[in-house]
């Protein structure tokens, strides 16, 4: 197993290598710079003054030169300097990527026990009218793009009901400890936490329908059955678990989704997330910081892949990795 | 625990052979997808969406992108159906008009998604080896990079490539589906491996059948399920990210109108509480847009995939 | 027969509803099961041999329906058995092996686990027993190093192991019956004679009634005491195995044993049926053999033939055994 | 005797077996392990032996479907595996193939007739205007009806099915079909009426079988000379009759011994074989049934017997025959 | 399936209906306060007609709320903390590094400068009292004795000196350009990198107290450039090696300062905690120890500032977009004062100046006149915002005398005729040509932004009554200011904030920074005019010169001029004492430390 690992991680170099260089000419190559973007329309500033600091930035090298320079200091474990925040890149992350991790976390949590539980029922009443309404309801939470679900959730609940916050991660002002903070923080988290599990519940749910009626289909299913078993034995040991085998992929490739931010939901809800971070260090043409984290998040999902197989061969007894 | 008796697997029958109609896997499906009631309400509605988009503007007494400055905001009225926008443009028209972007930039999006998916697909599936390892670690690679800094560059990039503004549009479907192929690729090849484990693939080589044969007559129309099903869904997502990209600046461009322009220009608090006429009508065309496309693309999917039915 | 029936099939009909319609799998299938014997039922693929055993194990699909008839097994009819009176049935006192070893062990759980599982839900065993009991199991069923084995998962086994672990789960509560479901189709020659020899001795030792369902004669010339033949959801021909293969009355049986190649005799030419095993959608009214039958009479073509005993109990369902048919 | 039409010397062929940090190849399965004979024209060969004995890969091999790894097949004095691609396909009308499984075997998307008819097109053995002439003879021949054409799979039953992979063969006017256990799907009383038909066209057109078989009953009668496999070796090769009359190696006297003859009154004395059949990929040494031979002894664990000849071209592989 | 049918329709019906429930309901809750208040129902009901009807006077200036009690019970309880919306600071706390104007807010509340800007945009001493020798050219600053950093220790000669230097680092980043204050020996000690000059010889340390330092040449802007912030060199430049600025980085976070309040804690993208400064050295008018203990910056957004104001979050919000709907809320809210003021700043559509079509005079009148400006500003801000004819906003002394400006209304016959004038002539077509060329101009969109959303539309739909082949293309900022670089463009619309001096250097002079890489515009008149204001200290001459120049510039139009719009602070009645106090030189951080919470 652990070779496997090591195999693994040796042949995915290439990968990480291949999706550096695409990041790279991806936001090199897109038009402007920071230096445009921060002073472009600054009347004082001097051509001058801008030639200097992308001197000093180092901009105005080649892009070999630019790339190299890049990828060397990030294999001495050095992601530079974000230009915005004046300050590593690594701080950046570090600042803001764990306020997205607990949003994302959170549904995350939330859309596998939904998905299972929605995927269960429909499962075992395939074509009932419960299946229909689920499979409906499903359909209308995924069909509304992500902005306009959050503004109005954001209206109905925080404005005109005001049961939950107007957005932000914590109250102001008034100094929480402990529990209460963490109280605090959820009460906060509510809104994203319910949008972004809407939207994506529908995905998972039919992945998780459509295993569900793969698997209680299965001879050892019948087996099971066949042996006298409750029938939540077998449901639950018998075929919740292989059904849940091909959606280990899919539950590895969703970590890098924890640490990647939703960029238009933490807007929206002025979640202090790495999201909106990268979405303004786009606009800004921080490229430290963007194509350090980029790079970040493409190394998770080539780990999230690796780690799918892994947990794979580890859920699987067929499956064994050498 | 189906248990079924055998010999339905094979419905021929001496009496039935006899009979005239061909009984194709398409036409079985389409009966199928005609017994789900589901659906057809779906298809019906989207038919709908079409005509009133693309017909309606002809029985609008409104011109195209007449604007009345002082007209602007006026609630429904008899006049203006559903009232006008900040520009006093009647927002029946409006709809209209964004409906034939939106339902645009989701087919043909969608239409990308499923030519460069379905080629690298197939290719990586077909010839293995060197190939298939190239494709997908590319499909790999496009695919561990998130998907909205790649769109807002992406878009950057094209734009500075002197493309007709006013086909922009076509620039932004373009971009949607450079970027949204991988999934598909990846479905066609691991559906193109397990189909050349079936013996009839193996029957074309022995019958020493042309690699393009075996492509385009074998592999390929055995892949066309997969394709339709995921390119119907890929219609609804397409339409949505497209709203979204409309919400970061990064949309269509005014005063062409899409449903999700629509949406975003009306984001605002005050425009939610006191103007819904604004953000209302967009919203409920995407929401049953996009739930008739899923509800027809999963209606499909049991058509097409018997296995999935009883 | 002075004992009395275990499991006794009064005219079952059991429907399938799929989108081409309805499908007749079994309509009006009668026979009896005694304690201890081994009853085979046998037939080509749509025959309804297997779901007259579903019927009787209410394992069938959801759109499947018995729409008549009842299954007496040990004095209870067990279509009118609750839910959970059901499952007491099953595992506990009916033990079922299934066709393909391949697919019917769960692949996650270990082979101990799932011999386990009936035992402690039926027999009350503690976990520790219940292993205990696994092994002797194992053991029981000819797979050496029981210890080992009964923590490996299925896919680790060969086949033929396999089914030996289904057997040691279908015996595990001691059943009074156990139904097999084409036990031996999947697996190879030599491994078929190893797991019918157990079957056969297990049998014995536990003095177990067997319904075999099978489309092999020869399996059925082996371990059969009664048979029973199906064609297109209706039993056509039942009797003592010797009777049945000596004097096969209804000419599907005969046809048949004519067609199988046999080792050793070296015929110039098979003989065949003609014609396709029907489907079970649209089957006819009159005898479901009359189109592809050699002897076919204008009554055959008219009606369903009713079921003709003669003096060893041999039951036919032909209009040639009827009084004077045959000159 | 006839003159050769297809010559099988010391073919193996290998699969890989990786593993590693750098999947080197670590071992092989050897599923076909230097085997030769030779097939007269108009004769038919079967090979026999059960799963894993390697028959499915040497019919495989024959066609060049699976690449060979060492040996030689000639086909009327062409060795196969050295052909280009295109010479390759240009011969493949004369060598076909029908498949086991009657259901993966056809395209289920394509119209039978465009099946049978497609080679014809793509070798150029017919235009456009007489392709359906043709195919409907061959339908026809195969016991199938011209009206067939425009049917699809899904509507044909098994044994139709079978008719129908028979009919694409056919039609391309072969001299030489490998039919890999065609009828080991089928009903019964479907199974005569494709042997039949099989031994029929074998008459008319003077077609040469290697027929490959794990049921010795339907083995007996078709064959002129039956090969027993076990673990991708031959052990024993012979005439039919004098097979099935004089079995020499065990293995093989097992195999007749174990088959069920539907004779209730038969009280046979059996030879039942202890164990499973070993992995092709770690095959005992020695003589590679010795594990399961009631009659090993210590040479059988050291020596590896050689096929010889018995007399009247009756080839057994074991120290003890004779 | 019939049933799920009618359930499908059912449910798509009272989604539809729901959802147009709350937008009507929210009408009413959205403004709880009305009927306690009679005044602040009139704009709610009347609004309709009031936001069609074409305001003649926007209600500039601060305002103050008609109902001061109805404040929310959640701000009442905050008796000594103020809480302040705004856009989040980025956390580059130091004045040489900082970018945004949030990030300068959290700066002027810690720090504090040798001089400051007043009220009327004119500095004035802060930190430091100064003379100016008699050639102009050496500025001696006098640091006030008493002043002292927020740790106690005193401001120093050494840490002007330090705050100077750190600009002039060779590897300086920020966005500051020292270079522009031509300091005597400045640039050789840019320029030497190795670390060998350590001192700048036009700044001389004359004792503890006192600086001076010596320029190059005689600038108006000299003194607005030479008044920095003074930084502590003994906590910032600890360890300061010429050349390496890490060190100073490390503390963006932690800034130390001399100003009112010090830094307590910074969540990032949520808040910036501030105290009074304990040490706080002077108690003078304007000058004063913070009367309210606690200020906390809170990170807000455009969609939802208003209602946090309204729900009692927050006691203030820096920046809520001008517009009819807001102030209605604003005042239907009736607790919330407002301060309202006329933008420094103005909306403009860049001219490339490459293209010959723009360089001829006649035309761009005639896109002027051609142009509906007033709708499209009306469309942007509900009719509050002033349509401009000049590049210079009326906040500041440099704004023209308006008697003999010309009037560019829209008025298409007019431009027709400038254009026919131009030698541009209708076609067949519906389009204008000169020598076969056809009139084709291509406008370079910045998206997302609200004035291109209702600019586009009535531009494409005048300049195509005019003849003009009028193509638009919107993309993002950085796309639209490569084109423009580029000089791939032929019209963009931007906007300008200008500083507290109206010099229009950059924008217009042939040198300026803007000109030179966007609109390429050369007028040696305006190059001449341009110089000539610089060079004169004298605020009355260069008035006039400055209304020479504009009045030349309004003629010229060498760019197409928009708008002025309006910025608004709003404030919960609760805080008092910023009323009089915010100009638009002067943002509401000066008066925070004399603003007491009115107690409930």
């Amino acid at each position: 197993m652990t070779q496997y690992i090591i195999r693994r991680l040796i042949e995915s170099i290439p990968t990480i290598i291949g999706a550096s260089i695409i990041i790279f000419l991806v936001f090199t190559m897109a038009p402007g710079d920071f230096i445009s973007a921060q002073f472009g329309m600054d009347s004082k500033m001097t051509q001058e003054k801008k030639e200097e600091l992308r001197e000093l930035y180092g901009l105005n090298k080649p892009l070999p030169e630019r790339y190299a320079i890049w990828m060397g200091e990030i294999v001495k474990g050095n992601f530079g300097e974000s230009y915005l925040y004046k300050k590593p890149v690594t701080d950046v992350i570090n600042t803001f990527v764990w306020n997205s991790f607990i949003l994302s976390a959170t549904v995350l949590v939330l859309q596998w026990m939904a998905a299972a539980l929605v995927g269960i029922v429909a499962a075992i009443k395939q074509y009932t009218l419960y299946d229909q309404l689920v499979t409906l309801f499903v359909f209308l939470a995924m069909s509304l793009p992500s902005f306009f679900l959050g503004l109005l959730l954001l209206k109905l609940f925080a404005v005109d009901y005001r049961i939950f916050p107007l957005g932000g991660m914590s109250s102001t002002g008034i100094p929480h400890e402990g529990w209460a903070y963490i109280k605090d923080v959820m009460w906060h988290m509510a809104l994203p936490v319910i949008t972004l599990t809407m939207l994506s519940i529908g995905g998972l749910t039919r992945y998780f329908r459509t295993s569900m009626l793969e698997v209680i289909r299965q001879d050892y299913v019948r087996t099971a059955y066949a042996k006298g078993l409750k029938d939540h034995v077998v449901i639950f040991k018998h075929a919740l678990r292989n059904a849940l085998l091909p959606l280990i992929t899919l539950f590895a490739l969703e970590l890098p989704g924890l640490f990647s931010g939703a960029i238009i939901t933490e807007r929206i809800f002025n979640w202090p997330g790495i999201g909106k971070v990268t979405l303004d260090a786009i606009f800004q043409r921080d490229y430290p910081l963007v194509m350090g984290f980029t790079l970040f998040i493409s190394v998770l999902t080539i780990l999230g892949n690796i780690l799918a197989d892994v947990l794979y061969g580890v859920a699987d007894p067929r499956v064994r990795h050498r | 625990m189906t248990v079924q008796p055998e010999a339905l697997k094979s419905s021929g029958q001496n009496s039935k052979m006899r009979s005239k109609k061909v009984d194709s896997p398409w036409r079985s499906a389409f009966r199928r997808l005609l017994k789900n009631k589901f659906a057809i309400t779906a298809f019906i509605v989207l038919i709908f969406m079409f005509l009133f988009s693309f017909v309606g503007p002809y029985f609008s007494p409104y011109k195209d992108a007449k604007i009345s400055v002082r007209d602007q905001y006026k609630p429904p009225s008899a006049e203006h159906w559903l009232g006008t926008d900040q520009l006093g443009r009647d927002v029946v028209l409006r709809l209209m008009e964004a409906g034939q972007i939106s339902l645009l930039v989701g087919l043909a999006a969608t239409g990308i998604i499923v030519l460069i998916g379905v080629t690298v697909g197939l290719l990586a599936g077909f010839y293995g080896g060197w190939i298939d390892t190239i494709l997908m670690r590319f499909a790999d690679i496009m695919y561990a990079i998130p998907t909205l800094p790649l769109l807002i560059t992406f878009g950057a990039i094209l734009s500075d490539l002197k493309f007709p503004p006013d086909q922009r549009i076509y620039l932004i479907m373009f971009v949607i589906g450079v970027i949204s192929w991988m999934g598909l690729s990846r479905l066609v090849r691991s559906q193109i491996l397990s189909l050349k484990e079936q013996e009839f693939m193996l029957a074309t080589e022995a019958l020493g059948l042309s690699d393009r044969r075996k492509i385009f007559s074998h592999l390929l129309p055995n892949v066309v399920p997969i394709i339709i099903v995921s390119g119907t869904l890929g219609v609804a997502g397409a339409i949505l990210l497209e709203s979204s990209l409309s919400f970061l600046g990064l949309g269509v461009i005014p005063p062409t109108p899409s449903w999700g322009q629509m949406l975003s220009s009306a984001n605002n608090m005050i425009d939610f509480a006191k103007r819904p006429w604004l953000w209302i009508p967009p919203g409920v065309a995407i929401l049953i847009t996009v739930v008739s496309i899923n509800v027809i693309g999963d209606g499909l999917r049991d058509a097409l995939d018997p296995k999935m039915k009883r | 027969m002075s004992q009395k029936a275990l499991v006794e099939f009064k005219d079952l009909h059991t429907e399938f509803y799929t989108e081409a319609g309805v499908v007749k799998a079994v309509s009006g299938v009668s026979f009896q099961i005694r304690p201890g014997e081994t009853v085979c039922v046998v037939g080509e693929s749509g025959s309804g041999k297997s779901v007259t055993a579903l019927s009787l194990m209410r394992l069938l699909a959801n759109n499947a329906k018995i729409v008549k008839g009842e299954i007496i097994f040990d004095g209870r009819d067990v279509l009118k058995l609750k839910p959970h009176e059901m499952r007491r049935l099953r595992g506990n006192e009916i033990g079922m092996i299934f066709q393909e070893p391949m697919t019917s062990l769960n692949p996650v759980l270990t082979v101990g686990e799932q011999i386990m599982e009936p035992i402690i839900e039926h027999r009350m065993f503690s976990k520790r027993e219940a292993r205990k009991y696994a092994i002797e199991l194992i053991e029981m069923v000819g797979i050496p190093r029981a210890h080992e084995i009964v923590d490996a998962y299925p896919h680790e086994l060969s086949g033929g192991m396999r089914q030996r672990i289904m057997i040691a789960i279908a015996l595990s509560c001691e059943p009074k019956l156990i139904i097999a479901d084409e036990p031996t189709t999947a697996l190879d020659v030599t491994i078929q004679a190893q797991i019918l020899d157990l079957l056969r001795k297990l049998k014995s030792e536990k003095n177990v009634a067997l319904m075999l369902i099978t489309h092999d004669l020869g399996v059925v010339a082996e371990m059969a005491d009664y048979v029973v033949v199906m064609y297109g959801g209706r039993v056509v021909e039942e009797g003592k195995v010797m009777e049945v293969f000596k004097n096969p009355r209804h000419p599907y049986t005969e046809g048949l044993l004519k067609a199988k190649p046999i080792i050793g005799e070296r015929k110039e030419r098979l003989y065949t049926i003609p014609g396709q095993v029907p489907s079970p959608l649209n089957l006819p009214l009159y005898c479901h053999f009359a189109d592809r039958c050699p002897y076919v009479m204008p009554v055959c073509k008219e009606q369903y033939p009713d079921t003709f005993i003669d003096a060893d109990g041999h039951k036919v369902a032909c209009w040639l055994h009827a009084e004077g048919a045959r000159a | 005797m006839n003159e050769t039409l297809l010559e099988v010397s010391h073919l193996k062929t290998y699969f890989p077996i990786r593993a590693g940090l750098f999947r080197r190849v670590v071992g092989h399965v050897k599923a076909v392990d230097d085997i030769s004979f030779v097939l007269p024209k108009g004769r038919t060969l079967s090979v026999v032996g059960e799963s894993g004995s390697g028959k499915t890969t040497v019919g495989r091999t024959i066609l060049r479907l699976t690449d060979i790894t060492d040996g030689e097949v000639k086909f009327k004095g062409v060795n196969i595996h050295k052909l280009k691609k295109h010479e390759l396909r240009k011969l493949r009308p004369k060598m076909q193939m029908v498949f086991q499984d009657p259901y993966s075997s056809l395209n289920p998307r394509m119209k039978v007739g465009t099946a049978i008819g497609e080679a014809l097109l793509e070798h150029g053995l017919a235009t456009k205007q007489d392709v359906r002439e043709k195919v409907e003879g061959a339908l026809v021949k195969s016991g199938l009806e011209a009206v067939h054409y425009d049917r699809y799979p899904h509507e044909f039953s098994g044994g139709q099915r079978q008719r129908v992979g028979i009919a694409r063969a056919l039609v391309l006017n072969p001299e030489f079909m490998i039919l890999d256990e065609p009828v080991s799907a089928l009903d019964v009383s479907i199974q005569a009426q494709i042997l039949n038909l099989l031994v029929d066209l074998r008459e008319q057109m003077g077609l040469t079988y290697l027929f490959i078989s794990h049921d010795l009953s339907v083995v007996e009668y078709i064959s002129d000379d039956v090969a027993v496999m076990y673990l991708g070796t031959i052990v024993e090769h012979a005439g039919r009759d004098e097979l099935f009359d004089h079995p020499l190696h065990p293995y093989t006297q097992a195999l007749l011994s174990a088959a069920p003859i539907p004779d209730p009154t038969l009280k046979r004395e059996r030879i039942i074989l202890k164990g499973d059949i070993p992995s092709p990929a770690n095959p005992p040494r020695g003589c590679r049934f010795h594990t399961r031979c009631p009659y090993a002894e210590a040479r059988c664990r050291e020596e590896v017997p050689q096929l010889r000849d018995m007399g009247g071209g009756h080839l057994v592989a074991c120290h003890f025959a004779g | 399936m019939k049933k799920s049918l009618y359930i499908l329709f059912s449910l798509l019906l009272v989604l539809t209906l729901a959802l147009a429930g709350c937008g009507q309901k929210s009408d009413n809750t959205s403004q709880p306060q009305t009927d306690t208040n009679n005044q602040a129902q009139s704009p709610n009901d009347n609004n309709q007609e009031e936001a069609n009807a074409p305001e003649d006077t926007a209600p500039e200036g601060y305002v103050r709320a008609t109902n001061p009690d109805a404040v929310p019970a959640a701000a009442k309880a905050r008796t000594d903390t103020i809480i302040i919306g705004m856009h989040e600071p980025k956390g580059v706390f130091t004045p040489w590094f900082y970018s945004t104007a949030y990030d300068n807010y959290v700066l002027s509340m810690v720090f504090e400068a040798l001089g400051r800007v007043d009220k009327d945009g004119t500095t004035i001493p802060d930190l430091a009292t100064w003379e100016i020798s008699d050639d102009g050219k050496t500025y001696t600053f006098h640091i006030d004795p008493n002043a002292k950093f927020s740790d106690g220790t005193p401001v120093t000669a050494e840490d002007v000196e330090f705050s100077y230097l750190v600009y002039l680092d060779p590897n300086y980043d920020g966005r500051a350009d020292m270079s522009v204050a031509q300091i005597v020996g400045a640039d050789e000690y840019t320029a030497d990198k190795e670390g060998k000059i350590t001192k700048v010889d036009g700044i001389k340390i004359i004792d503890e107290k006192t600086i001076a330092v010596t320029v190059k040449d005689v600038n108006a802007l000299t003194l607005e450039y030479l008044t920095i912030a003074v930084l502590p060199k003994h906590y910032y430049g600890k360890d300061f090696k010429k050349g390496d600025l890490e060190p100073i980085k490390k503390l963006n976070e932690k800034p130390l300062g001399s100003g009112p309040y010090v830094l307590k804690k910074f969540v990032p993208a949520q808040e910036v905690v501030f105290e009074a400064n304990p040490n706080y050295w002077r108690d003078t008018s304007p000058r004063v120890k913070p009367k309210v203990q606690n200020v906390i910056f809170k990170a807000t957004t455009d969609e939802t500032n208003l209602q946090l104001l309204q729900t009692g979050e927050t006691d203030f919000e820096e920046g809520i977009s001008v517009n009819r709907d807001n102030l209605d809320q604003i005042d239907a809210m009736g607790f919330l004062d407002r301060s309202m003021l006329l933008n420094n700043g103005y909306g403009y559509i860049a001219l490339n100046h490459q293209n010959p079509i723009l360089q001829d005079v006649k035309v761009r009148q005639a896109l002027m006149y051609g142009l509906d400006r007033e709708s499209a500003v009306y469309a942007y801000s509900q009719g509050l915002a002033n349509v401009i004819d000049v590049p210079m906003t009326k906040v500041s002394w440099g704004y023209p005398d308006e008697a003999g400006l010309i009037n560019y209304n829209y008025d298409h016959d007019k431009a027709a005729q400038l254009l026919d004038e131009a030698g541009w002539k209708m076609g067949d077509d519906g389009y204008r040509y000169k020598d076969g060329q056809k009139l084709k101009l291509y406008f370079t969109a910045s998206s997302p932004n609200p004035v291109n959303d209702a600019l586009l539309p009535i531009a494409k739909e005048n300049y195509k009554a005019l003849g003009i082949e009028f193509t638009a293309e919107q993309m993002e900022f950085n796309a639209m200011i490569d084109k423009m670089e580029k000089g791939e463009y032929d019209m963009a619309f931007l906007a300008v904030g200008l500083g507290t001096d109206p010099d229009p250097y950059g924008l217009f002079h042939s040198n300026g920074g803007t000109n030179k890489e966007f609109f390429r515009y050369s007028d040696p008149k305006v190059d001449e005019l341009i110089d000539k204001g610089l060079k004169e200290l004298d605020r009355d001459k260069r008035k006039e010169i400055y209304n020479e120049l504009f009045h030349y510039l309004n003629e010229q139009v060498p760019i197409l001029y928009m708008y002025q719009r309006y910025n608004m602070n709003v404030i919960s009645s609760r805080l008092e004492g910023f009323e009089g106090e915010i100009t638009p030189f002067y943002d509401f951080t000066n008066a925070l430390p004399g603003v007491t919470i009115r107690q409930f």
